[in-house]
């Protein structure tokens, strides 16, 4: 009786906090109401059958039925009918998860074992936490450090990888107020079961609130810009064309022309190279003598250089670090030279804890 | 069962000596085109001659010298079911390193260069 | 009918062809080597359950408190390596479908004898040396080898045991070809393809997946071995490799790979349903080419294991859409199974339990993998114990229910022995009701949240997994069950005779067990399959029966 | 059962006649080379997949290698081929002396073929191109530095499928010396040849494989060093 009471009590959906789980589950349940069609049906008509036509005398040799092409064509339609509209909602829902939603917030996640590192536009950081504010369409851009690990809210019912030496990305509103599991996923080694973590949902005012309450830190646009600096890119990167390198205004989502003729799009994925292996994709009508910075940077501080660069393409190169203009501004800790493994600690400087 | 009748013929020594006269030549044709830059008159082109010949110059060598040609039509049926796998294999996965995800902040990209037309 | 019975078995046959240790680990019959497969599967089956044992009872409690995160991690990543690769893939094949092939084409022996050995051979020194991985420590990188956790950061045996997967392969790629060589060339006279029976159908199409998908897993693992000792840069991002492309190699095997492991027990259930109803297979054509169908159309479905991997979103509902093909020819098989027995004549000894326990749990697992086959739904359902649900009521309830119910069927066939009939339910029906209980709970879980591969999880997931672990205890009995008393039945079960089932097909009309090349005569085949006119042993029974009524 | 026990020399046991025996042979190793196929199919797919990531690195990297030796060997192979061809003729004709001459040439053709390799991996070797970690040191300009992650990956692309394809011309090799030896002691004759014929396709295999490999990993970067 207790044991029934207790097993009442465990529910058969998660909770749902945003825009998609509602879809998600009623597909869901649609599922189950057509598996325990097809499995009820099956396994009646063989009890069935089993029961009736049990065998009765030892030698008993029953009237043989050939097969009909009737019925094989009706069980062979009406499934791939079925499979038909399962895979169509199914990649309805899909297609809308893995679509760049427009007029986003944007954060940065970076993925490492085992924790989960997120930056929020205004430059909070947070650990294995991640507030939102209610209703508004969130995107995240996701990078690992290390190994292979998954962004997964169960309450948002949306997951997506995060891999090393890529972006990825994944976006949802939350429609809930209220504190939701946050998991890993992908397995990622030994404690991949502890890189768990919370999704706290906040009324739009609480979470103004909560940025302002939080340690006072650079947007990571303001702190690529400063990196920029420190990095010394702008010795070659003026914002306006004729340093040794291209001019980075506006380039972000342009069409850029190669050196090898074709032609690439500048987005994340595109930076990202550029930044780390420059020689991979030359710009037509430059040297190939940008040096690498693998190795140099963690992957936040390339987030943050790309987030730097995309933003002076939207204010069409109006700020873009003139090294004239600021000459290398006193960021202090980031000794450009040796930039080597200090460059993660430097930035550590920035964070409160 | 009437297959095996077939996989006693003898193929005459000058398809042999033919066959390798062709493969010769068209070794020889392939270091010839690739020493010129086609991809600059379109996208892949080098390596589409390159594998053009190549697969010539395998498919002589697989009817005359291995003698599909006469052999029993199931050994045709696993040499070209062979092709069509190693097909399945490469063409999938390509097929998700160029299709643009539409949408995902693109690593995609990083592969759009080869098969532009430049 | 008695007398038949003291003749046959007391004439030589393959198990009193010589009684050394040597006659047998030498040997180049077909039926032996099946029972050294028999014999060895066994034990990496019974490791693997240890394991699962191990996973089930840390699972208990919400805390990780039993072990320690990293033996955890190396516990489901033994339970999934010994139970696929050294279980499942070889089960049906190696023992069953080495013991009867041959038999079933009326033929002395498999095409190549002397590699169907090698193949057993290479299958012993590859599980020997993942026996020794895991003295050494195991690995913990998960049966799925990811890297670029499992080509760097892991400091477990990856490359042993890369190594070890790598041997194998070549075992299961040499009794595709051998099983392929021989049903082309090796049928009796009058054995056309629509009169093989569809168990050999099912191993044709088996065969085919072994032989163009093994290779390339076997390849794959190789270069993360390389990656391993040199860092060559194949799967590293940081040197310019792809971690992705390590899941389009490992996939294009691995999914393919699980219809290794259902073909055959497919093939089981047909030969079950028709000789314990007698009846032909209701569309025979149909469940014959539905196997081919599955096994061509299973090598373009791999990326439904990638929806969420940052694969391109078109390549995904291609895979999600051609993942949907394969599903249909499953259900094809369902249907005309149940539509077998309608009218039949019914008996209700224990494969006729398996058979319909397949058809059941089969039917679940199967359309549970539509759910994750469903693009919008796998993003949440991926990685979470969902998908742990949906392979166990597949892989469990499906193949090796179907293992199950064809050793019972062929267990008089090779040891000339019954099994105890009534143990035999009742083991079948505690595996039923400890499966459901065991892996049901799982779904709910899984949808809730509960990712896979966890050592330690939310509280509000216990009481579903403490009714799985209560389950896997129940489970477990009835597995050991037929341990006992099929040893037991070696020595003390009933006589069987040629044909106890009173079944068609070419393998009963041999002695029990057969003698070493199969047939005293060479067999020649004058009608279809399934046919019970021409089964004397009914004849007879009836004849026997109305003098005794 | 009694009519098959005559023993016919070469027929083995579970066959009912030489043909049976002949058409299973050949099929098993047809079906032994697809398994082969998909085997080598795994690095094509690697080096697909990599070539159209880094098409730059890809032309430098094959600028690595020389067309010369490449053509050369290339040239070994095929001219292997015929002389393997010749020898399954013979062996169908029954010219044993003309068949162990074939095989000879064969075996020392794939020799040579190995001798060349052997001194393209050592060149690489001495300039430090061996993409193994503490290994690989390129010089900053050979191949130039920005390309180097690239080349590596090319590199060991182009190690693998050539040192798998040397593997295989190394049991090649012991296949065809089995051969000469059997050929000698006069073991085939018209009536019976098949492993003469099945070894050959498995040495022709081995040559196709090459067929591809010359122009994907030599002759890629051709036109660079043509143009330039
Ligand atoms: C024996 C093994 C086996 C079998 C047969 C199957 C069969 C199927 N599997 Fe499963 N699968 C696995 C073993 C197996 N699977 C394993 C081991 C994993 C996890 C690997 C890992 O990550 O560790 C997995 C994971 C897995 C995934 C990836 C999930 C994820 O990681 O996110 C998917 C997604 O598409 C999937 C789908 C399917 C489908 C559609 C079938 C179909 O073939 C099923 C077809 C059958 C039916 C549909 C039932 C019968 C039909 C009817 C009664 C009629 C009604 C039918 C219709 C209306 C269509 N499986
Ligand atoms: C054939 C395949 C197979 C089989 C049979 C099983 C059988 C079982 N599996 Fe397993 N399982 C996998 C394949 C299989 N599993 C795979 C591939 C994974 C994924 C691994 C990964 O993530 O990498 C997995 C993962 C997996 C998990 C998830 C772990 C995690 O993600 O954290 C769980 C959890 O409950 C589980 C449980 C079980 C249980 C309770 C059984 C039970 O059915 C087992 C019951 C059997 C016994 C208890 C043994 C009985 C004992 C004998 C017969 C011995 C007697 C012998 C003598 C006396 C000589 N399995
Ligand atoms: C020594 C000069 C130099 C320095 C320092 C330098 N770059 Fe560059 N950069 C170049 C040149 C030259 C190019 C064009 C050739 C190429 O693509 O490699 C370039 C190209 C780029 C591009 C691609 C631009 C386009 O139009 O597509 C980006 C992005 C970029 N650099 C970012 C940076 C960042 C960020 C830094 C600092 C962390 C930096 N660079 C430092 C010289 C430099
Ligand atoms: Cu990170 Cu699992
Ligand atoms: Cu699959």
């Amino acid at each position: 009786m207790s044991l029934l009471t207790i097993l009442l009590q465990v529910p058969f959906l998660p909770e749902q906090a945003s825009s998609f789980a509602q879809e998600v589950d009623m597909f869901y349940l649609s599922l189950w109401a057509l598996t325990i069609f097809f499995s009820v049906a099956v396994a009646v008509a063989a009890l069935f059958f089993m029961l009736k036509y049990r065998r009765r005398r030892i030698d008993e040799i029953p009237e043989q039925v050939e097969g009909a092409m009737a019925l094989e064509i009706t069980w062979t339609v009406i499934p791939f009918l079925i499979s038909l509209f399962i895979f169509g909602w199914g990649a309805k829902i899909y297609y809308q998860m893995y679509t760049e939603p427009k007029d986003a917030m944007e954060i940065y996640v970076t993925g490492k074992q085992w924790m989960w590192r997120a930056q929020h536009p205004d430059g909070i950081r947070e650990i294995n936490q991640l507030h939102l504010p209610l209703g508004k369409r969130i995107k995240l851009t996701m990078t690992s450090e290390d190994v292979l690990h998954s962004y997964f809210i169960p309450a948002f019912r949306t997951k997506a990888d995060v891999v090393p030496g890529r972006y990825t990305m994944t976006w949802f509103t939350p429609t809930k107020a209220g504190t939701y599991h946050l998991f890993c996923a992908e397995y990622c080694g030994t404690q991949h079961s502890g890189m768990i973590g919370n999704v706290i949902v906040l009324e739009p005012s609480e979470y103004q609130q909560w940025l302002a309450g939080g340690p006072k830190e650079a947007s990571p646009s303001a702190t690529g810009q400063k990196l920029f600096a420190s990095l010394a890119c702008n010795t070659c990167h003026y914002d306006k064309d004729g340093g040794r390198g291209p001019s980075l205004a506006g380039v972000f989502g342009s069409q850029v022309k190669l050196e090898n003729g074709t032609t690439v799009i500048a987005d994340e994925g595109y930076l990202r190279e550029s930044i780390l292996n420059p020689g991979a994709k030359i710009v037509a009508g430059f040297q190939p003598v940008m040096p690498t910075f693998q190795g140099q940077l963690s992957e936040e501080q390339v987030l943050q250089l790309i987030a730097y660069i995309k933003s002076i393409g939207a204010q069409e190169g109006a700020v873009a670090a003139k090294p004239a203009a600021s000459p290398a501004p006193p960021t202090a800790k980031a000794s450009p030279a040796a930039p080597t493994t200090q460059a993660p600690a430097a930035q550590g400087g920035q964070k409160k804890d | 069962m009437a297959e095996h009748t077939a996989e006693h013929h003898i193929v005459p020594l000058k398809v042999y000596f033919a066959v390798f006269g062709a493969l010769m030549v068209f070794t020889a044709i392939t270091v010839f085109v690739a020493q010129f830059d086609l991809e600059h008159y379109w996208g892949p082109l080098n390596i589409i001659v390159a594998m053009t010949v190549a697969t010539i110059k395998a498919t002589l060598v697989v009817l005359y010298f291995m003698h599909v040609r006469y052999s029993s039509r199931l050994t045709q049926v696993i040499v070209v079911s062979g092709l069509f796998w190693l097909a399945i294999l490469l063409v999938f996965t390509l097929m998700d390193y160029l299709s643009e995800p539409a949408g995902q902040p693109s690593w995609a990209s990083n592969r759009k260069t080869i098969f532009l037309p430049g | 009918m008695a007398t038949e019975v003291m003749e046959t078995t007391s004439t030589r046959n393959y198990l009193n062809n010589g009684h050394t240790v040597k006659s047998w680990l030498l040997t180049l019959d077909h039926k032996r080597i099946g029972l050294l497969y028999l014999f060895s599967i066994s034990i990496f089956f019974a490791i693997g359950g240890v394991y699962a044992s191990l996973i089930r009872l840390e699972l208990i409690t919400p805390e990780g408190d039993l072990m320690t995160a990293e033996t955890y991690n190396k516990v489901f990543t033994m339970h999934g390596v010994m139970m696929i690769f050294f279980f499942l893939i070889p089960s049906i094949p190696a023992v069953m479908g080495n013991f009867l092939l041959p038999i079933m084409l009326g033929a002395k022996d498999v095409a190549f004898p002397k590699l169907n050995l090698l193949s057993w051979y290479i299958f012993i020194l590859g599980g020997s040396l993942m026996l020794i991985t895991m003295i050494n420590g195991g690995i913990d990188t998960g049966w799925t080898f990811y890297p670029p956790y499992s080509s760097i950061y892991s400091n477990t045996q990856v490359t042993l045991a890369g190594v070890s997967i790598f041997i194998t392969g070549f075992s299961s790629i040499l009794t595709g070809l051998n099983f392929m060589v021989t049903i082309h060339t090796m049928r009796a006279p009058g054995l056309t393809w629509f009169r093989l029976p569809l168990f050999v159908w099912a191993h044709y199409a088996t065969s085919l997946i072994q032989i163009l998908g093994t290779p390339v897993v076997a390849i794959t693992v190789l270069a993360l071995a390389l990656e391993r000792t040199f860092q060559i840069g194949i799967f590293d991002p940081k040197l310019g490799g792809d971690p992705v492309l390590f899941q389009h190699m490992f996939w294009f095997y691995s999914h393919p790979a699980v219809y290794i492991m259902i073909l055959p027990s497919m093939g089981v259930i047909s030969e079950l349903i028709a000789n314990m109803t007698r009846k032909r297979i209701f569309g025979y054509h149909f469940v014959a080419f539905s196997s081919l169908a599955i096994a061509v159309f299973g090598f373009l479905v791999w990326g439904h294991h990638m929806f969420t991997s940052s694969q391109s979103m078109y390549a995904g509902m291609v895979f999600s859409l051609i993942t949907y093909a394969v599903a249909i020819p499953s259900a094809i098989k369902i249907f005309n199974w149940t539509a077998t027995i309608y009218k039949g004549s019914v008996s209700y000894d224990t494969p006729m339990i398996y058979a319909l326990a397949f058809i059941g749990l089969f039917t679940v697992g199967g359309m549970t993998g539509l759910f994750l086959a469903a693009l919008g739904l796998d993003v949440h359902l991926h990685d979470t114990y969902f998908v742990v649900a949906h392979f166990h009521y597949v892989m469990v309830g499906g193949a090796i229910i179907g293992y199950l119910g064809g050793i019972h069927f062929w267990w008089p066939k090779m040891t000339g022995r019954m099994y105890p009939e009534v143990w035999g339910r009742i083991s079948a029906a505690i595996i039923f009701l400890g499966f459901n209980l065991t892996f049901f709970p799982q779904f709910v879980v899984g949808y809730l949240g509960m990712p896979r591969r966890y050592h330690a999880y939310a509280p509000e997931f216990q009481v579903l997994h403490i009714l799985s672990s209560a389950g896997a205890s129940i489970l477990a009995v009835g597995f050991i069950m037929p341990v006992f008393y099929f040893a037991w039945s070696v020595k003390f079960g009933k006589k069987a005779g040629n044909n106890p089932w009173m079944a068609s097909g070419l393998e009963w009309q041999t002695s029990s067990p057969p003698p070493t090349e199969n047939f005293t005569y060479q067999p020649v085949v004058t009608h279809e399959p399934y046919e019970f006119e021409h089964v004397e042993e009914i004849k007879n029974a009836g004849k026997l029966e109305n003098k005794t009524a | 059962m009694a009519e098959h026990a005559t023993h016919v020399p070469g027929l083995a046991h579970h066959f009912v006649s030489m043909e049976q025996q002949k058409e299973a042979g050949t099929i098993g190793m047809w079906i032994f080379l697809l398994t082969e196929l998909m085997f080598f199919g795994g690095l094509f797919l690697a080096y697909a997949i990599f070539r159209y990531k880094y098409p730059d690195g890809f032309l430098q990297g094959s600028h690595l290698l020389s067309v010369p030796l490449g053509g050369l060997n290339t040239f070994i192979l095929i001219l292997s081929s015929l002389t393997m061809a010749l020898g399954v003729y013979y062996s169908q004709m029954g010219d044993r002396k003309k068949l162990v001459a074939f095989l000879t040439m064969t075996l020392l053709l794939g020799l040579a073929f190995l001798v060349v390799k052997f001194f393209e991996y050592k060149e690489k070797f001495d300039h430090h191109l061996f993409p193994a970690i503490g290994f690989w040191n390129p010089a900053a300009d050979h191949p130039p530095e920005q390309y180097h992650q690239h080349v590596r990956v090319f590199l060991w692309i182009y190690f693998a499928m050539t040192g798998l394809h040397a593997l295989h011309m190394i049991v090649g090799a012991g296949i065809l010396i089995t051969l000469i030896y059997l050929a000698r002691k006069g073991t085939f004759t018209k009536e019976y040849n098949s492993p003469v014929e099945i070894s050959g396709l498995y040495w022709h295999f081995v040559d196709i494989v090459w067929i591809f490999l010359f122009p994907l990993l030599y002759l890629t970067g051709f036109h660079v060093s043509g143009g330039h």
